[in-house]
């Protein structure tokens, strides 16, 4: 191990507002090296990665030193700037939902890093971003290359970034939880990509993530970050089976535990028959159009009261599309039964009533935060206008208390969604959510970007209200440790169709399917955690 | 940062971020001060410019020329009629047996000098600052006067044709389909309306005031704004968080004025002031093409038309321009100020302690 | 016939010219031909075509064609022959007879016969504006007698003037208008046979003519020594601001100014300081005519004569010429300033001869005072005076405002303006009005309107005219005749309907010589006076004219008008002048 | 979107209509006609645009024409011309005549100018095109690279001078402008250095093609740039707020990962997003700068444009002129927004004009 120091910060420290978020950071990366950050969800992780490239906003004051291989990074004019980033300095963003451009093509997006460094451009730029398309596993390269990104799914968008930040083979590779949105199958493949890079170019790669099974396969050093100070650093295996600081054995033991409860009773709240969705395809100039691309195939569902139904699947496998469809958020064909009444044929003022009690929390959850209110105001709106009769004081008590219960503290009230970390933000999405107390909660990915302490507190929060309130779940996720904590009923989603669903237990511990056992197989689901 | 973290609990801290943005804009600050300052000065334009003295003392009795109509017959003259206190047989009569108390400006917006020392329209000078307009009046007054009419004629103008403009264009725009092919279509017939013909037959009805121009010029004004803010609404009913609000069960006015509007406004916002002075240019160009106030009025439209039919005096073009871009850039200005206090994003230039020369990112100053 | 052919003809007696002149006397027969003359139009042209309703024609048109006969400016109606070599008129005015030059062409070379006059006289009657079946209206009849010789018929309650304006008669030539359509405008360069032709038209824009190099009549005593020039050049600006700055820029060569504000002010510039450019002010001799403030008698306010003499002495002329005109102007006295027909103090012998007998429908003063007007100089006694004549027609100042005794009303005013420009003029006026009590306001209207309200007769005071010629005649009738008090569309703007006032404007248009017609213009002038009818405004009795100083004109100009014609360019001038005019560019 | 292109299309029929139908009856309805119109000609009381645009004194009162022969107008004369124009016919039946001539692109002939209509508007296209051409154009290309700058140095001295400039130019009237440009640069009394008017010299037949261009552009210079002073400042500033929204948009931080310098990132990715409201506000500033905006601007530089000529209609109650430039501008407004709402879609492929509900 006595490659040459590829990156490396040294005594590093990010300030907002003269309030430091991380401090004294230190470390190095070699040719060929993982390193993998890892802590708790708002310790520090993005704004240092960030920061080491000058990514951040000006509010942020940045101090410390940093070198990538000879240069030290502090001294770089803009100029050096544009050849460092996206050459020799990849970047994965946390939040591929948001990160991507939404008015340019996929191959337009992917092919810019090519011009901008390789000087390719029209078909030869077109050819290397189908290669690079199909070397990050994205489906349907040819139709997706010319797709915008909202005609993606949020894995398929990372994989866009993905594709993006390796396309000129960088040297250090930041990855800020590059597969947060992937199933395990892709996730696997991809991190066997990037272990291909690193091991072909001797890239490094600085790797962001709350997956500590990632770390264990695929980082070489880990370096824990906790309330924005380093914790530890060292190998892996030393890390991980000495954790010397208290944070890091906390981060270790933590797992999604438990089941949920059994259900007492069977009335049905939700139920779809024969669910369809449909996306027309582009038409070419005097051509037919093309027959649509169907997200979801016909399918049948229900959930009952106080019921948990987990979604898993492919990524891009038509979960989000489900979700939005069953909440009349996306036009579809088919029946939807919610609470005995027909959803799908309610007037628009009946379904705004009717939405009262079926919330959802977004896959995107930056996105879908008002970017111009503050935080308060964000999760009293429903509050506000459903319940008339509160008073603003009570308002204001549980707002704070919603804060409270998903970690966040009360000061965040009062700011702007852009101020949060990722993992902060889904929480604040997932608060906005439940302050309403609804009958169905959607939960899209609520925990792709926390940390198992986190989770493990946010899984254990869901579980009680839906113990007290006798809260319907559809929970869609990839992590299938926390889908096994959360789901009385599975059902496994590929390319549209229902491959298998049945009791939780049943389908993770013995799947019937091929598809499922290979999920199964990829996620590690052991007895651990049981 | 300290004044960040004072705590005041009437307000919520987010409207004491956006005061303290707002405040820490010098530029802006000065700006609202000092217009508020003029507005609030030409309300009290009698008492500035006024052709009536403020107070008499004659023959040892008080008179207050401002409140009370007082024939010439009560100080010695013979007209039964409102005296004419710029009358040099007035002043005499007066001062030989008492006193006047003169506003600073002892004319107001329609007093003709009737001891011009030179024809008009005649240059400043120490009895009229400004000079005179091409038919003796004070133009000092005629601005003050003016200033007070164009933004009461401006500000209603402004505040209805926001409303109706994004009224319109939002509903248009975030509803979309009938609702928006349908209201288009009423909206283009309606700004097919031949306004100038609509002005002629109002002429001829009635005689025209502020009020018939500044209902008639409402009638129409917003039509500029549809488009855009319809545009805008397009779009950001697209958006994730408008998607987000609609899960809510939110109605739809609720999403509108919250969420979309909110984050579809910059335009709006910016078209403010211009639409502020674009109302008082309008009134300038109807009394250009003599559809305006009615004659004798304090417009600074009939100044600007003065300017230019009166070259050789070059006073009454510049002062007319000069009021005009000091209004606007004040106007500018506190639309930017107020720009920066809603910007979510905005960082107080003072507290972070970063050299004025901000941009997005730190080397977008390196490289300039 | 006994009938004695003739040169020239007067309005009234003899022509001042001997039938042998060589040229007109204020010519300067050996004036250099050569050089060019650009002047400014405001507006626009699209029509090449003066005599229809259609189009808007381009200036100076008249130009390219000759007429009868030609007009001498230096006598106040006199014409001489122009194609018409001769010409005969019938000492009872029942006929007359032109006798056409053998030498007179068309620019074609085709020559004027008679023939062309009667197609000419036809189809301007018939098709052209209708002015000109107005003008012509007594003829009955016109024939062609031969080639050479053309003959109108009259009909026996012709004006005096008809013979005259006959002269004015612009021919067209028949065969070129054959096979054209004559109502429609036009274009194109049209055919005339006179001293200058169309030489480039670009509508809206331009017009230029140039000199025919072999005119016919460019010997003619009448045409001796004028059409110097070799180009006129009308350019057309839209807006008088920006024409003066292209005169100051050399782009024009002359300018007459309507402004007086202007005229003190606006001309300062380099070259007028370097002595390239010279301001002159021609004293006119055509009547000023009557520009006032028009009472509308067909109100009941303006009734009485006491009232309108009271309103009369509300207006104060010496400060608006002093603070607005630059002491530009004269008051305005009688309808027919600056002109023998004007009345003077008391009335005179003649004008008493013609008074008496109506003289218990006239009010006293008019024949033991002098004229009005001459009142006291200072405003207030001024007020004084007229806040007893008010008292006197039975108004009363209550609270401020002048109420009538009788029905309680207050006495209300408002002048109807179509040209904010007025508004200058008139403001000072209502602010008199004010004081004496009467509640007064300016309304501006667009031309439109204020055509349908005159129409309608429904104001109460306009800014108005009442232009005189040198020779007044038939147009008095409806200007101040109780026939056309009631009809739309006159220009009895008054509403006079007063009988002495009518039979005076006959004996005006009837009189036989000079002497009667001054006589009756003077005693219709002074019962006008008499009667307040309006407020006389101001004129200015002069031309103002700003001009390159490269030209050469008659000195001293003629009495009656200016004759651009008879202007010159001086060569000796001419080269510095234009090089500081256009420097390399331009034209 | 094909279907929607058609609904649109066919909608404008309607339109029209209803927009035609509402002129008709308020132009009608207006006092004074070309009737009067005519009269006063003859009583030299000509309501051409100049005696409203231009100055004088108040010095003299219109004199009422040539004192000799002028005379009130007799009504036999007035009935030809009642009979000339179509009034004897009841307003129903000359509207659907109007109506008719239309439908076959007949635009009737000017009452006063006794031309086609159509002729007399493609004559002043030139004149209405260079100015509009160049303004917009002159207008675009400052605007939004200075308003881009600005929203880069957002608050930065250069941000507030260049923010005091733009502002002073759209306080000075437009026309007031033009004046001062002449007077200063076309003039006698400072720098000769322009023409004062028109399009082109008299002389441009005879020049070089060059010589033409040069010609040109030497005359339409100061207009358009009379013309395109008050217009930088909404542009700009519209351009430099909608640049501050959306240049802290997470996707500039990945266009700037990638690389991509402040130019490229700019006009490459942040440009598309903000451009829409640019062009939202595009049609209906196109159709006041070509068609009324520079009426001023025609009349002081004695330019023939369309601004004129419909004002000029206006004012002489050439009805079929008005009509005739009310139904262009009308017809090529609906077709610009018809545009501009399809640049919309492809700006930003997300935009729809589908229903949206609850
Ligand atoms: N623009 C900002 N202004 C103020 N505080 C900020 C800003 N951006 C981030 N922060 C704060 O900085 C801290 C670190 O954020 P960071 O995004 O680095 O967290 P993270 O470790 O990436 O967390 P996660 O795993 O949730 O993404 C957080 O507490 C966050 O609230
Ligand atoms: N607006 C759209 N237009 C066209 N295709 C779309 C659109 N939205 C989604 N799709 C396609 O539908 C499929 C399903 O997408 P969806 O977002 O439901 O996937 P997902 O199962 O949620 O995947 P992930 O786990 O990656 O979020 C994807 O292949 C995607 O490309
Ligand atoms: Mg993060
Ligand atoms: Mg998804």
């Amino acid at each position: 191990m006595s490659a040459e120091v590829v990156f490396s910060l040294k005594d590093f420290t990010v300030a907002f507002d003269g309030v430091p978020v991380v401090e004294d950071l230190s470390l190095q990366i070699r040719r060929g090296e993982t390193l993998a950050l890892v802590g708790e969800s708002g310790s520090g992780k993005s704004v240092s990665a960030l920061g080491a490239i000058n990514l951040l906003p000006k509010s942020a004051e940045v101090r410390g030193e940093r070198h990538l291989e000879a240069r030290d990074l502090a001294l770089l004019s803009e100029r050096d700037w544009r050849t460092v980033r996206g050459n020799q300095v990849g970047f994965i963003f946390q939040e591929p939902m948001t990160s991507l451009n939404p008015l340019h093509t996929i191959v337009k997006q992917i092919g810019e890093t090519l011009r901008l460094h390789q000087g390719l451009s029209g078909r030869s730029a077109r050819e290397r971003v189908r290669e690079l398309l199909v070397q990050v596993k994205l489906p349907r390269p040819d139709e997706l290359l010319d797709a915008w990104p909202h005609q993606l799914s949020g894995g398929q968008r990372q994989r866009v970034m993905i594709a993006m930040a390796i396309a000129n083979n960088p040297r250090l590779l930041i990855a800020d939880e590059p597969t947060t949105a992937l199933d395990v199958t892709v996730q696997q493949e991809i991190l066997a990509l990037l272990d291909d890079l690193r091991q072909r170019h001797g890239m490094a790669m600085l790797l962001i993530t709350h997956d500590l099974n990632l770390v264990r396969r695929h980082a070489n050093r880990v370096c824990v970050l906790y309330r924005g100070r380093v914790q530890e650093t060292g190998p892996v295996k030393e890390v991980f089976s000495q954790p010397r600081s208290d944070y890091t054995r906390l981060l270790l033991s933590a797992e999604p535990e438990g089941r949920p409860k059994t259900i007492g009773s069977q009335t049905p709240l939700l139920e779809a028959r024969r669910l369809r969705v449909e996306f027309s395809r582009p038409k070419r100039l005097f051509s037919r159009r093309p027959s649509p691309f169907v997200a979801v195939q016909p399918l049948d569902l229900y959930l009952r009261k106080g019921e948990t139904l987990g979604i898993v699947g492919e990524s891009g496998s038509g979960k989000t599309t489900l979700a939005m469809a069953l909440l009349r958020l996306t036009s579809s064909s088919g029946e939807i039964d919610v609470a005995g009444e027909r959803l799908d044929l309610m007037s628009s003022n009946a379904l705004r009533r009717q939405r009262r009690q079926m919330q959802v929390v977004f896959q995107d959850p930056y996105g879908s935060l008002p970017p111009r209110l503050p935080v308060a105001d964000i999760i009293s709106e429903g509050l506000r206008f459903h319940h008339p009769e509160l008073d603003r004081a009570e308002i204001q008590r549980r707002v704070m208390a919603s804060l409270r219960e998903v970690g966040l503290p009360e000061e965040c009230a009062a700011r702007y969604p852009h101020e949060f970390s990722g993992g902060q933000r889904q929480r604040i999405a997932v608060a906005r959510a439940i302050i309403l107390e609804p009958d169905l909660l959607v939960l899209d990915e609520p925990t792709s970007a926390l940390d198992r302490t986190v989770q493990k507190q946010l899984v254990e929060l869901l579980r009680d209200l839906q113990a007290r309130r006798g809260m319907s779940y559809l929970f869609i996720s990839h992590d299938l440790a926390v889908v096994r904590a959360m789901a009385h009923r599975v059902m496994v989603l590929k390319e549209g169709h229902v491959v298998e669903q049945g009791e939780c237990e049943q389908v993770l511990g013995a799947p019937k399917n091929a598809y499922t056992q290979a999920l199964v197989e990829a996620a590690g689901l052991d007895g651990r955690g049981n | 940062m300290a004044r960040l973290e004072r705590f005041k609990p009437t307000l919520s801290p987010i409207t004491r971020r956006r005061m303290a943005v707002f405040r820490a804009n010098g530029r802006a600050r000065f700006a609202l001060w000092l217009f508020s300052l003029l507005f609030v000065l030409s309300l009290g334009a009698e008492l500035i410019a006024n052709d009536k003295p403020l107070l008499i003392k004659y023959q040892d009795q008080w008179y207050t020329p401002l409140l009370v109509d007082y024939p010439e017959t009560e100080f010695g003259g013979f007209l039964p009629t409102s005296t004419d206190y710029r009358d040099t047989f007035v002043i005499d009569a007066i001062e030989a047996q008492g006193w006047m108390l003169w506003p600073p400006i002892p004319f107001t917006y329609d007093t003709l000098d009737r001891d011009l020392r030179q024809p008009a329209p005649s240059p400043p000078s120490t009895r009229h600052w400004l000079g005179t307009d091409d038919q003796g009046r004070d133009v000092m007054a005629r601005v003050i006067y003016g200033f007070r009419l164009s933004v009461v004629f401006a500000l209603v103008l402004t505040i209805g044709s926001m409303a109706l403009g994004v009224l319109v264009g939002g509903i248009q725009g975030y509803f979309g389909g009938k609702t928006d092919l349908i209201g288009q279509r009423l909206t283009e017939i309606w700004s097919g309306l031949p306004v100038l013909f609509l002005l002629i037959i109002l002429a001829s009805l009635v005689e025209p005031n502020l009020w018939w121009l500044l209902g008639i010029m409402l009638l129409f004004s917003w039509l500029g704004l549809v488009d855009i803010v319809r545009a805008e609404f397009l779009r950001a009913r697209n958006l994730e968080y408008v998607r987000a609000a609609r899960a809510l069960g939110l109605p739809s006015y609720l999403i509108m004025w919250r969420h979309v509007l909110p984050n579809a406004m910059v335009a709006t916002l910016t078209f403010i002031p211009f639409l502020f002075t674009g109302a008082i240019t309008t009134l300038t160009a109807l009394d250009f093409l003599g559809f305006g106030l009615p004659p004798g009025s304090p417009s600074l439209g009939e100044l600007v038309a003065q300017g230019k039919n009166n070259l050789q005096a070059p006073w009454l073009g510049i002062t007319a321009f000069i009021t005009l871009s000091v209004m606007l850039s004040l106007l500018v200005f506190i639309g930017e100020g107020l720009r920066d206090a809603f910007d979510p994003r905005h960082i107080i230039a003072a507290l972070t302690a970063k050299p004025e020369r901000i941009s997005t990112t730190k080397e977008a100053v390196d490289e300039r | 016939d006994q009938v004695p052919t003739v040169q020239g003809l007067a309005m009234y007696g003899e022509p001042a010219l001997q039938s042998d002149f060589s040229h007109f006397p204020y010519v300067n027969p050996e004036a250099p031909k050569g050089g060019e003359l650009a002047r400014d139009a405001i507006g626009s042209f699209d029509s090449t075509s003066p005599f229809i309703v259609t189009g808007t024609p381009a200036s100076g048109l008249a130009q390219i064609y000759d007429t009868l006969m030609a007009n001498n400016p230096d006598e106040p109606f006199s014409m001489y022959g122009l194609l018409a070599q001769g010409v005969r008129l019938d000492p009872n005015r029942r006929w007359m007879e032109f006798d056409l030059d053998p030498r007179a062409r068309f620019h074609d070379g085709t020559q004027v016969t008679a023939d062309d006059v009667v197609f000419s006289f036809r189809l301007l009657r018939d098709e052209g504006q209708p002015f000109y079946a107005a003008y012509y209206a007594d003829v009955t009849s016109a024939q062609r007698l031969d080639d050479d010789t053309v003959r109108f018929e009259f009909n026996p309650k012709n004006s005096r003037e008809l013979p005259l304006i006959l002269g004015q008669l612009p021919i067209l030539p028949e065969h070129f208008w054959k096979d054209r359509e004559f109502a429609t405008p036009t274009l194109d360069p049209l055919l005339g046979s006179g001293p200058y032709r169309i030489a480039k038209v670009e509508p809206g824009r331009r017009i230029v003519y140039e000199r025919v190099q072999d005119y016919w009549g460019k010997d003619l005593p009448v045409n001796r020594g004028r059409h110097n020039i070799d180009r006129l050049i009308f350019d057309y600006y839209r807006d008088q601001t920006v024409a003066l700055e292209a005169f100051k820029a050399g782009n024009l060569d002359m300018r007459i100014e309507s402004s007086a504000r202007n005229w003190a002010t606006a001309y300062d510039f380099p070259a007028l300081k370097q002595g390239f450019v010279e301001k002159l002010e021609i004293p006119d001799g055509q009547p000023a005519g009557m520009q006032a403030y028009v009472m509308n008698l067909r109100r009941d306010k303006f009734k009485n004569v006491k009232v309108r003499e009271a309103l009369n002495l509300a207006f104060d002329f010496p400060w608006l010429n002093d603070n607005l005109f630059y002491g530009a102007y004269k008051r305005t006295h009688s309808y027919f300033e600056n002109s023998e027909m004007a009345a003077k103090g008391e009335p005179s012998e003649a004008e008493l001869a013609m008074l008496e007998p109506y003289r218990d429908q006239l009010p006293e003063r008019l024949f033991e005072e002098v004229l009005p007007l001459e009142q006291p100089d200072d405003i207030r006694p001024r007020l004084r005076k007229a806040l007893g004549l008010l008292r006197d027609a039975g108004y009363e100042v209550q609270n401020g405002q002048l109420i009538n005794r009788e029905s309680g009303r207050p006495f209300t005013l408002e002048i109807l303006l179509y040209d904010a420009q007025f508004e200058r003029i008139v403001q000072p006026l209502i602010r008199n009005f004010e004081r004496i009590g009467i509640q007064s306001k300016i309304r501006i209207v667009d031309v439109n309107q204020y055509l349908n309200r005159l129409r309608g007769f429904d104001f109460d005071m306009i800014v108005g005219s009442f232009p005189q010629s040198a020779n007044p005649g038939n147009e008095q009738r409806e200007f101040w005749t109780s026939d056309f008090a009631d009809q739309p569309q006159s220009r009895n703007l008054i509403g006079l309907e007063n009988p002495v006032i009518d039979e005076l404007v006959e004996k005006l248009i009837r009189a036989d010589s000079r002497e009667e017609l001054d006589t009756a213009a003077q005693a219709l002038d002074r019962v006008l006076r008499w009667g307040f009818y309006v407020i006389p405004q101001f004129h200015l009795a002069a031309t103002r004219i700003a001009l390159w100083d490269k030209y050469g004109y008659p000195d001293p100009h003629p009495k009656y008008n200016i004759d651009l014609d008879a202007w010159w360019v001086n060569p000796e001038r001419a080269d510095a002048v234009n090089q500081r005019q256009h420097g390399s560019r331009k034209r | 979107m094909a279907a929607y292109i058609l609904r649109r299309l066919l909608l404008m029929i309607p339109t029209l209509l209803g927009i035609m139908l509402l002129n008709f009856v308020i132009v009608q309805a207006a006092p004074g006609g070309p009737i009067d119109q005519i009269i006063a000609r003859y009583q030299g009381l000509d309501s051409i645009a100049s005696t409203r645009l231009s100055s004088g004194g108040g010095d003299s009162a219109a004199s009422g024409g040539e004192s000799r022969g002028a005379r009130g107008v007799d009504e036999r004369f007035i009935k030809a011309l009642e009979e000339q124009f179509g009034f004897d016919e009841p307003a129903h039946v000359r509207f659907f005549t109007m109506l008719g001539d239309y439908a076959t692109f007949d635009f009737g002939t000017s009452f006063f100018r006794n031309r086609p209509v159509i002729d007399l508007m493609i004559e002043r296209l030139p004149v209405s095109i260079s100015l509009g051409l160049w303004t917009t154009l002159l207008v675009y290309l400052v605007s939004i690279p200075l308003g881009v700058r600005k929203a880069l140095r957002h608050g930065s001295r250069f941000d507030v001078w260049t923010s005091g400039l733009v502002i002073v130019g759209y306080a000075i009237p437009g026309f007031l402008f033009a004046i001062l440009l002449i007077v200063l640069f076309a003039g006698g009394s400072y720098f000769d250095l322009f023409p004062l008017r028109g399009l082109t010299s008299p002389y441009f037949d005879e020049l070089s093609l060059w010589g033409k261009v040069g010609d040109y552009f030497w005359h339409i210079t100061l207009p358009v740039i009379a013309a395109a002073i008050g217009g930088f400042a909404t542009l700009t500033m519209l351009t430099k707020n909608s640049f501050l929204d959306e240049i802290h948009k997470q996707y500039v931080l990945t266009a700037r990962a990638k690389g991509a310098s402040d130019r490229q990132v700019l006009y490459g990715h942040v440009f598309r997003n903000a451009m829409l409201i640019i062009i939202a506000g595009l049609p209906t500033a196109l159709i006041s700068i070509f068609f009324t905006g520079s009426l001023l601007i025609e009349v002081i530089f004695s330019l023939d444009g369309l601004g004129l000529l419909g004002f000029e209609a206006v004012m002489q109650r050439d009805y079929p002129v008005i009509f005739g430039t009310l139904y262009l501008y009308t017809l090529i407004g609906l077709l610009l927004k018809l545009v501009s709402d399809l640049t919309y879609v492809w700006v930003d492929p997300r935009i729809d004009f589908e229903t949206r509900g609850a």
